[in-house]
């Protein structure tokens, strides 16, 4: 079986299709899956429901997919980077599910775990509650959250094996594993990939039976939101 | 005198204890790191998939690998492990953390926070506010005592939308300290040169005061 | 002439597929793997948290943090991953095994099974096998047709304490192969020198069978 | 705060009490922790509940606390094994709650994450329904499950930094991952202890946040239930 694909256009051939949903890895601009969200926006595909923390910015990540409007909804946590996004919000040309960060990411762990439900704390008392059934366990009141699954799953690691056995590094982590889980068919964008054995089976991330496709990475721009250094002699942060 | 920023971070940092795994949010929270107290050592955890965060990097050495959740460059310690966002929320959830720090535009008498929304404008999202003060042990709030237009940010109840019910254990102002437990809010610090009835005038919440300030 | 261990799992073998992942039982299902038909390339998963299991090691390689479900010493492969036991049935519940082959004490016509509990005997206890009949894609029991008293395994209704309701896609047994669907159970094979008939006197359960058996 | 405690015997001072509830990681002999098991049984605390997924062999591992009759309840998912253990339970000297192998991993986990309930289709329509809330996601009947906690979670790790940083050696993780999240206190035990900064922060298992205090192993027999192996020159396995 064949993962390895020769690019991202290649690997979404044959699995999108309008009105789709589609999960995205990365935390503002932080392990996102760069090349695979470009041939996503190249592809044309519309009216897709989008759940990813972030929105990116206006020229990068999911922002492009904003400005070609083939985003109909987004299910995020925090979107405060990207004009585009809020004027299409306030002209109500986008719908737009907000969730806390935590509730997000359990639902999507939940989707990929075979849990349609589960109850958190997390946001009684708040908008996020209503509508939702309120339970009490130990005198407590929760929320149930549903599970979330998505047709296609984007996501971004550092290293691959042919078996599609991966590792994130460092905070490119973030929700990329649990969304390998949780899509129907995942795709992997990696910087480096390995030949099977190459990788210690005790630090496999996410094992390869999570992924269906993989591509490797070209042009990789990484771009920073916010470079914050100090100068070396310096006290503090 | 009111106290500046930084007094308020440092206030805040004498609640750190030896041991405490803390989140600190963006704003003067952040800047609490600046102030952890000779012999005191914290684990600073950011809820984008980290234990252990350094500080911001030296020139050229940035990593665009490794943010903290207000998403600025930083670096790893020698204690530090990464983790999903899933993990992240279930430590967090789960009552790991002790402490976390962060800012607020209202809070209520009993503690209830609101701080992520004010209807009419633009909405960014709650991010993982909800999800902190519904999980750690105790939660911080800096903020300025009143807003710029002068009113009440300490008040009776909360009017704009909630990030948590009854989760706020203290609130570090400029004019002072409160603790909020199940019995009502107490004030129990007061800045240089602010007199109890000053900080009553600036506040519509109810609050008792610690008898040591009588 | 009805099939022996080694047949039932040559012929379990051939609905493993390219690219599968697999879960394999205790006993008659773990000989499958002897039989895993050339160019089919199948990953099996162990639920005690490993991906690719390989072979028996060799006599003084055994290694005690590495072993099957069954607590029988193994290999890895360059394939292998370890995961958790959460992570392990995860991947179980949330319908990423594509087959599980198990053993049966009593299947349904609706595919209802019971394999871990006889009343009054000493309950061992259900293991992994809920979890994986309830979560894999596709369920593949094998079994002796009969028990060893005679009496029909392959029943209207299991008389002992289920594992799972509707939840057995296919039987293998002795005596030939049953799918079965929403539309009820179908005889497609029989094994050699095996008629039809010797199949209903040796089945409780409803069954029709397969026109290219007529 | 130093993590790091002599010997087993120490690490379990000051945290054990009759009536309490235990977690012991392991799968079968595979992952135990031996040194903190015996500590346990000599520590003479009675009454325990007893979450694990096997209750060792008549000799060695939770089977020792089966031998003094230190344990009240089991909460497994299988005890074949034992034949003391099949004793007591017999004798109805024993209380024995069976949760199906990954309903137990994920009721350790949700624990440990603040989710205190959970659906599952694992054990709709067994008696492991019994008595438990039924609700539908998508047609599908589900049943709620809760989350569990302990008093006390004795875990063994391969390798501990002094932080509490542990990673964990082929199949011996198991249940030993969650368990260290859901464990009021959880004590590690495990094979070599390193200075901060030699474990690959990357590839940490479970965060030191878990990890309250650190023993590294004495004497360990690491003992094998079933020793299965093939001739070199042989065919199949």
């Amino acid at each position: 079986m064949n993962k390895v694909y020769n690019d991202a256009v290649a690997s979404l051939n044959g699995i999108l299709f309008n009105g789709m949903t589609i999960m995205a890895g990365g935390f503002g601009l932080c392990g996102i899956p760069e090349n695979l969200i470009v041939a996503l926006r190249d592809s044309g595909t519309t009216n897709i429901t989008a759940i990813s923390n972030n929105a990116g910015v206006d020229d990068f990540g999911l922002g492009l997919l904003l400005q070609t409007r083939q985003i109909k909804k987004m299910v995020s946590s925090y979107v405060g980077e990207n004009k585009e996004f809020e004027r299409q919000y306030l002209a109500e040309e986008l719908e737009l599910e907000f969730n806390p960060q935590g509730t997000l990411a359990e639902r999507i762990r939940a989707g990929g775990a075979g849990i349609p439900g589960f109850y958190t704390k997390t946001g009684v008392g708040t908008l996020v509650a209503e509508g939702k059934e309120h339970k009490e366990f130990d005198s407590e009141v929760h929320i149930m959250e549903t599970g979330l699954k998505a047709d296609v799953s984007l996501v971004k690691a550092w290293k691959a094996d042919t078996e599609g056995n991966l590792i994130f590094r460092k905070t490119g982590r973030n929700f990329n594993p649990m969304m390998a889980t949780a899509g129907k068919i995942t795709v992997a964008e990696v910087e480096e990939l390995v030949e099977k054995g190459e990788l210690d089976p005790d630090q496999i991330h996410t094992p390869g039976i999570f992924i269906q496709r993989i591509i490797v990475s070209k042009g990789l721009e990484k771009r920073i939101e916010q470079l914050t250094t100090r100068q070396k002699n310096s006290e503090g942060n | 005198m009111a106290w500046t920023r930084e007094d308020m971070a440092r206030r805040a940092a004498q609640e750190l204890r030896n041991g405490y795994y803390v989140n600190l949010g963006i704003g003067i929270p952040t800047l609490v790191a600046n102030f952890i107290p000779d012999g005191v050592d914290v684990t600073l955890q950011s809820e984008n998939g980290m234990l252990g965060m350094g500080p911001f990097p030296y020139e050229g050495e940035a990593d665009p690998d490794l943010i903290n959740a207000g998403k600025q460059t930083i670096t790893e310690l020698n204690r530090t492990s990464y983790f999903s966002s899933a993990d992240s929320f279930a430590m967090i959830r789960g009552g790991h953390i002790d402490l976390s720090i962060l800012g607020a535009m209202q809070v209520s008498e009993k503690g209830d926070l609101a701080n992520w929304m004010i209807p009419g404008k633009m909405v960014k999202g709650m991010g993982g506010a909800m999800d902190l003060v519904a999980g750690v042990k105790k939660v911080v709030v800096i903020m300025d005592h009143n807003a710029r237009d002068g009113s009440a940010k300490f008040i009776k109840e909360c009017t704009l939308p909630l990030t948590g019910v009854n989760v706020v254990d203290m609130i570090i102002s400029d004019v002072g300290v409160f603790l909020i437990t199940d019995d009502g809010a107490t004030l129990i610090e007061l800045a240089p040169n602010i007199s109890i009835s000053d900080v009553q005038e600036r506040t519509e919440a109810n609050f008792k005061i610690d008898k040591q300030l009588l």
